[in-house]
């Protein structure tokens, strides 16, 4: 035990901060999709809509709503339009009513893209 | 002097009894009416008991017969006041008891009959005050047990245990004769006080050897192991109140029988003997209750129970017996006591158990423990009752039992005073077993308990369960009695000291009881307490928090839901601890004894790794019934085929035989 | 746009914990058919670089002692039955959190093997997203459960003007 | 700790005369998969034949076709064997009409559990009528419940054997809902009270029916899928579905993708070991052991978010390729660091007699019984069962650089410790090299259709951090699946743990022995 005892004194604090402060490792956690309305048209829409392997997005007329609950953060859209999507760095997500998850996204491209 | 007359009522009570059941037992009124009388009786023999306590031994009375064989002589002694109390007291219990346990019909009537006969001639053996009476009051009563276990004989193992008990019975009844026809060579008379009186004129070789043979002899009955094995065999066979009769008295007369040669004929012996016979009792405790530990079948399970318990006794007379020699007579007047207390309790308590052993029975339809289970709920009365009892016989405060086993141990832990070094020792060791068996005692019905009456049905018949039409006032009256003995123990032991004192001579009174209801063993300045008030202690101690909960109960209702299961499907029975595997944990440590043989099938052996039904055995050898009787069993029938040819069958034969013994008999008074 | 986590904040969680909870929140876990990520990562929280008792949070075996159940995986229906006696051996009051994108509905749809989601066989109060959601997600998502006001999803737009960083 | 190198002396004769007894032409240059089809009559000759040949392991049995709606359609049973020796697997493929076939377990002990699944999802069942277990459907799925084939013509009731404990013994529930943190599992412990008389094991409570979900997608789609099968095993799981579906599109990856799923694959080995440990640790009650793997555990995570973007490594592997290369920078940087923790941390345990005497001669699985099961992994290694797919089937990166398999003896928990400890060296080592060479993500362009090929099917393997994980894939003229089997090491180990549950223990000592396998329900309920 000693041992164990000495250990941990050379191996000092390694807990988080958090929530008191932010913590620097969640700069590399997968994070869910931000979009750019300006480059999302409808058939970019329905091309992300179809790639999305979690039924996270849907689009309904000219509003692309994404649900962050769906989503997990795989980076297939974000693959698929890179000008268009990219990762938005949230991780606190938690919500106390799905209906905060899903959001409603309007598609500003014009024409094809 | 009422003690006898007292006695000759329950006598004739029982007598007229046995008629009426005859008579009568084929209807209820008739088995009620006789059950009436036999409660009458045991009342008698119960105040019988009691006032020979109080008033002390009463002189013998001598009736017809010759001089040489047939006296009647009886005499109700203080030492034996106690046991006819007894033998009252569950009289009057299973009186109680039977009109609701037994089937009118002719079984039944012959049944009863040969009951309160057994009870008559328990209570002569009690109140002969001559060895021929005794023995033939001994004789009877083996042979009416005999017939007692023998109700069912259409059971298989009926004949198996009736004869088990039978032949040993004999076999301790030849002994017993030797023992006192030394004693009565010896002393020129037949009359017990007398024999107690001149015992000084036997020589020290013969005393001790009939002391020996008593012990054995009377072992036989008390169930001293190697010597104990006809009372598993046959307390399950024998009728609920059968059993009781058999662990409540038979077995105790057994034990008045020792303590009548070791304290009342041969006070005086070596300490060797007190030594040999403390050990017999400490090895009969743990023998006892280890066997009891692997015991599924409940009336088994208290057979082995009843064998530890004699053994406890036991060990108390030993200790008693070596202080006597160390001329510690404090401490031998203590222990002898604490020994007879325990008598009294271990005869409630146990004929309680049995009683109600056989209520379950007949209630849940099965012995077997493991196919019992959860009775608490159908069979609230029964469960309350049998509680009372367990808390008993597991010796827990505030109970009788305990009381009685905390005397013997502060007698034990005195050993010191013998003065000898080897003595203390082999007392602490005799106390070191006690203490082993104490605990194994509880944790034995901490199962014998817990795994019928709580936890889930283990079959639909257990489920099914239920206690109405039961007997309830003879169980019920034996728990009033387990709480009496336990609270009112300075009142019990102010009695018995009073009453042992014609036994031993010694004031043990003031020094036992020095008021306010503390009890001091034998000597100031080691130990003492109140059983009265650690019994209301614990009450209030129960009582207070329950109180406390009672008024502090929050306003909410409170939610109730299943027991948490780890959210499995189903929970089912089979998935509870059973009697078998709550006591494997002895069976690993105790396997020198046991050398259990295991069996093991299982589907999964496959070597392709296929899960499916598992049988798992575990069974203990039986090391007394193959080692020790098997041998002498075969002797016994290979001289029986040696003596065969002398019994052709013809009369004329037989008749030279009776001419021949006579002749010898005369030529030997002539010479 | 995210809400400021200074040293006050904390505070409060904490008060809030402690006027909730008595400065203890027990939590059970229940798999209702996850990959086992989501497991590892609860059982990260209770490693030293998450340490979730500093907070006042615990974990414990037995549904009887828990105020929170943590639920991941899809909820399988052949899982209904354990789910379902697991919840009600909970006193009241008590928290559902569903844990990760199964619980959401985010991998499974409902059909003959799960229900999808936990959300319609459990009352959940408090949705964690992620695959898996990470210690820091899950402690925010328990800091949400005992404290109603650390509510700033519903203020998250998910649109980045600016095009990509 | 004994390193075997790649090269096993097993028995001879090798592949080419036990392939001609087979009736195959072994000199047509058989690949690394040789496919010989047996008529159902000599199926069970060529499993006797092949289960007495030292060299041929049976790695996967599985079933294809079946389709209720095509009536008559056969069930075509497949066998995979290992047979390492000759850095090949061989798979046997009978199509069986009607609902019995030979009872293969008999032969080969190994194909029990799946002759259990292959009647739940197939209906058809081995001859000889033995009992089987429940090991995928749950107990509700009726004959309209989704299989992958017909369903069984009898009542699983009168199919699977019944648990019934009888004598002096009982049996003890635990589960499905266990300790905190650990997957859903019910245990029926069978006990004397002290002893561990035998073990009730279901699974089922978490069978999601995943491969019954991959019909009809894509391989790329599927992957989604693959990886979330077993969290804990993605990159083993992903690469193995991967390389089965390049091997029935015909595709290579590039070098440097193979190196990146390398590296993932070995970075998945590190942190599972390192969980392993900390949950050795808390099955012996050893708190600060626990806590210095943990840190370990949670750096390595850290390091797998950093080179590649998740904790877990998810979506690394891409069929034909990576999606992601890792970010070399951070590896070299936070590699040593990490695995500093986890060395350390053992260093420490093996010195703490406690913690190695708790772990001595529990959960013993003999050689015999690891070879007769047809367990995989550090399991099977530490029970002297020298089996590796890297190092047995190698494809690149591992065939230019071969690891050097650690085995133990005594097939002890303490065993099982050591090998991992010795693996993750190991897997630092090899992640090193890899480096060196140059890692990357990229990927090998797909065929848009397959109509044209013959054989649209492909078998696939990977040494995951809990054994071999194999899997195969069955493509339609479009390219989506029509059956696709996942076989991940779990699968395979559960069927050793309760041998070595059985084995001379006391009931404490399972958590022990639970986290010494280190096995995941999801793996083997998929």
């Amino acid at each position: 035990m000693p041992l164990w005892f000495l250990r941990g004194l050379r191996r000092g604090v390694v807990t988080t901060r958090y929530p008191g402060q932010p913590d620097a490792s969640a700069a590399q956690l997968p994070t869910p999709p931000a979009f750019r309305p300006a480059a999302l048209t409808r058939d970019l829409a329905d091309r992300l809509a179809a790639i999305c392997p979690s039924w996270a997005l849907t689009r309904n007329g000219d509003v692309l709503f994404f649900d962050a609950g769906a989503c997990t953060a795989c980076g297939r859209c974000r693959e698929a339009a890179p000008g268009a999507v990219t990762a938005s760095g949230e991780f606190e997500l938690a919500a106390t009513d799905p209906a905060h998850l899903v959001k409603r996204i309007p598609l500003l491209g014009e024409g094809g893209s | 002097m009422t003690s006898l007359p007292l006695m000759y009522g329950a006598a004739a009570a029982w007598g007229v009894a046995a008629l009426l059941a005859l008579t009568g037992g084929a209807s209820r009124p008739g088995i009620r009416a006789c059950c009436v009388l036999s409660g009458i009786g045991g009342a008698a023999a119960l105040a019988g008991g009691v006032s020979t306590l109080l008033s002390g031994d009463s002189r013998v009375v001598t009736a017809g017969g010759s001089v040489v064989v047939g006296t009647l002589q009886l005499q109700a002694t203080s030492l034996a006041g106690v046991f006819a109390a007894l033998l009252g007291l569950v009289a009057v219990a299973t009186a109680a008891f039977v009109p609701r346990y037994h089937q009118p019909g002719r079984g039944t009537a012959l049944y009863l009959a040969v009951y309160n006969l057994a009870l008559l001639a328990s209570l002569a053996v009690l109140a002969a005050g001559g060895v021929v009476t005794f023995l033939v009051a001994w004789g009877t009563m083996s042979l009416l047990g005999y017939l007692l276990i023998l109700r069912h004989p259409q059971r298989d193992e009926a004949a198996a245990g009736a004869f088990w008990f039978a032949a040993l019975s004999e076999t301790g009844f030849v002994l017993i004769i030797a023992a006192f026809v030394i004693l009565a060579a010896r002393t020129h008379t037949m009359q017990l006080d007398l024999i107690a009186a001149r015992a000084h004129l036997v020589t020290p070789g013969w005393r001790d050897t009939a002391y020996l043979l008593a012990l054995t002899g009377f072992g036989f009955k008390a169930g001293l192991v190697p010597l104990h094995v006809w009372l598993p065999e046959a307390h399950p066979v024998a009728p609920a109140d059968g059993s009781a009769f058999l662990s409540g008295l038979v077995v105790k007369l057994g034990v008045y029988g020792i303590a009548l040669f070791a304290f009342r004929l041969l006070p005086e012996g070596p300490a060797w003997r007190g030594i040999l016979t403390m050990a017999a009792g400490a090895v009969t405790a743990a023998i006892g209750i280890l066997y009891a530990l692997n015991e599924r079948d409940i009336k088994r399970f208290l057979a082995f129970s009843t064998i530890e318990n004699v053994g406890i006794i036991v060990i108390a007379f030993g200790a008693a017996m070596t202080f006597w020699a160390y001329g510690n007579r404090l401490l031998w007047a203590f222990l002898l006591l604490a020994g007879l207390y325990h008598v009294a309790n271990h005869g409630s308590y146990k004929s309680l158990l049995f009683l109600e052993a056989g209520v379950v029975e007949h209630a849940a339809g099965s012995r077997d423990m493991d196919r019992l289970g959860g009775l608490t709920r159908p069979m609230p009365r029964a469960s309350v009752i049998t509680f009372i009892g367990t808390l008993g016989i597991a010796a827990l405060p505030p109970l009788n039992g305990f009381v009685s086993e905390w005397l013997i141990f502060q007698g034990l832990f005195q050993g010191f005073r013998t003065g000898s070094h080897l003595v203390a020792i082999l007392i602490m060791l005799a106390a070191a077993t006690l203490g082993l068996t104490g605990g194994l005692a509880i944790y034995a019905f901490v199962r014998g308990y817990g795994i019928p009456f709580l936890g889930m049905p283990r079959t639909r018949r257990a489920a099914a369960a239920s206690e109405a039409g039961q007997p309830v006032a003879g169980p019920a009256l034996l728990a009033v009695a387990c709480v009496a003995l336990a609270v009112g123990a300075p009142v019990v032991l102010a009695v018995l000291s009073r009453a042992m004192r014609t036994v031993t001579g010694v004031a043990l009174r003031p020094v036992l009881l020095p008021g306010n209801l503390t009890v001091i063993p034998a000597h100031t300045n080691f130990s003492g307490f109140s059983p009265t008030y650690l019994a209301v202690f614990l009450l209030a101690v129960t009582a207070v928090p329950a109180l406390i909960y009672l008024a502090g109960r929050p306003r909410a209702g409170s939610l109730t839901v299943p027991v948490w299961d780890g959210g499995m499907v189903a929970f089912r029975p089979r998935m509870q601890y059973s009697a078998m595997t709550f006591s494997a944990p002895t069976r690993v440590t105790f396997d020198a004894l046991y050398r259990p043989a295991v069996s093991v099938r299982r589907a999964s052996d496959d070597p392709a790794g296929r899960s499916g039904p598992v049988h798992y055995e575990s069974q203990a050898a039986p090391v007394f019934g193959k080692n020790l009787y098997r041998p002498v069993i075969r002797a016994v029938e290979w001289l029986a085929d040696f003596v065969q040819p002398i019994q052709s069958g013809d009369v004329n034969l037989y008749l030279f035989y009776v001419f021949a013994a006579v002749l010898i008999a005369y030529l030997l008074g002539a010479l | 746009m995210s809400l400021p986590r200074t040293e006050e904040t904390a505070q409060a969680l904490r008060r809030s914990v402690a006027r909730q909870f008595g400065r203890s929140l027990h939590i059970r876990t229940l798999d209702t058919g996850s990959c086992a990520a989501c497991e590892q990562e609860i059982r990260l929280l209770a490693a030293p670089h998450y340490d979730l008792h500093r907070l006042g949070f615990f974990f414990t075996p037995a549904p009887r002692h828990a105020d929170l159940l943590m639920a991941t995986g899809p909820m399988i229906r052949a899982f209904d039955i354990a789910a379902r006696k697991t919840y009600e051996a909970m006193p009241g009051p008590k928290l559902v959190v569903a844990t990760g994108a199964c619980a959401l509905g985010g991998v499974y749809q409902p059909d003959a093997f799960t229900h999808g989601s936990v959300g319609d066989t459990l009352p959940v109060d408090v949705w964690i997203p992620g695959c898996p959601p990470s210690p820091l997600a899950l402690l925010q998502g328990l800091l949400v459960a005992v404290d109603r006001l650390a509510e700033k999803v519903r203020d998250l737009t998910f649109i980045q003007e600016g095009g990509p960083r | 700790m004994t390193a075997v190198g790649p090269d096993l002396a097993c028995g001879r004769p090798g592949l080419p005369r036990l392939l001609s007894q087979l009736g195959y032409d072994a000199r047509a240059g058989a690949g690394p998969v040789v496919t010989v089809s047996v008529a159902a009559a000599d199926l069970e000759a060529a499993v006797r034949r092949l289960a007495a040949h030292e060299g041929a392991r049976l790695a996967d049995f599985f079933a294809s076709g079946g389709n209720p709606a095509i009536d008559g359609d056969p069930v075509v049973l497949r066998l995979v064997w290992g047979l390492d020796c000759d850095r090949r697997y061989l798979v046997t493929e009978s199509a069986i009409e009607g609902e019995r076939y030979p009872a293969l377990s008999d032969i080969a002990p190994a194909a029990f559990a799946e002759e259990c699944e292959i009647f739940e999802q197939f209906g058809i069942r081995p001859a000889g009528g033995k009992p089987l277990n429940r090991v995928v459907l749950p107990p509700h799925a009726g004959p309209d419940f989704p299989r992958l084939g017909r369903p069984p013509a009898q009542e699983p009731a009168e199919v699977h054997a019944q648990h019934v404990v009888g004598g002096h013994a009982f049996e003890f529930p635990f589960g499905p809902v266990r300790q905190v943190g650990v997957e859903s599992l019910y245990y029926g412990l069978v006990t004397s009270g002290e002893e561990v008389v035998d073990l009730y094991l279901f699974t089922w409570h978490k069978h999601r029916g995943v491969e019954w979900r991959l019909r009809g997608r894509t391989p790329r789609e599927a992957l989604f899928h693959v990886e979330r099968t077993e969290g804990l095993g993605a990159v083993g799981a992903a690469w193995a579905f991967a390389a089965a579906a390049e091997a029935a599109l015909e595709a290579a990856p590039p070098a440097p993708a193979m190196r990146a799923r390398a590296i993932a694959l070995e970075l998945e080995r590190l942190y599972n070991h390192a969980a392993a440990t900390a949950a050795l640790c808390q099955s012996t009650g050893l708190t600060v052991g626990q806590a210095a793997a943990e840190i370990a555990l949670e750096r390595l995570l850290r390091l797998n978010a950093a080179a590649f973007g998740h904790r877990y490594l998810f979506g690394v592997v891409d069929i034909g390729g990576a999606r992601r290369g890792p970010d070399t920078a951070a590896l070299r940087r936070g590699l040593p660091g990490a695995y500093g923790e986890l060395r350390h941390a053992a260093d420490a345990l093996l010195a703490t007699n406690s913690f190695v005497d708790r772990l001595e001669a529990t959960g013993i699985l003999t050689r015999e019984a690891a070879r007769r099961l047809g367990l995989v992994g550090p399991v099977a290694r530490a029970a002297g069962v020298a089996t590796d797919v890297r190092a047995d089937h190698p494809a690149e990166p591992y065939s230019s650089r071969p690891p050097a398999v650690a085995t133990g003896q005594s097939g002890d928990v303490l065993a099982r410790f050591r090998v991992m400890l010795a693996e993750a060296a190991e897997s630092v080592r090899l992640i090193g090299e890899l480096l060196e060479a140059g890692a990357g993500p990229g990927g090998a362009d797909l065929p848009e259709s397959v109509t044209g090929r013959s054989d649209r099917s492909g078998l696939g393997w990977a040494e995951s951090s809990r054994g071999e994980a194999l899997a195969w894939v069955a493509l339609d003229g479009s390219g989506r699946i029509t059956r696709a089997r996942l076989r991940p090491a779990s699968v395979r180990n559960w069927r050793g743990f309760d041998d070595a549950c059985r084995s001379q223990n006391v009931f404490t000592d399972i958590p022990i022995i639970e986290a010494s396998f280190w096995l995941t329900v999801a793996g083997t309920s998929r």
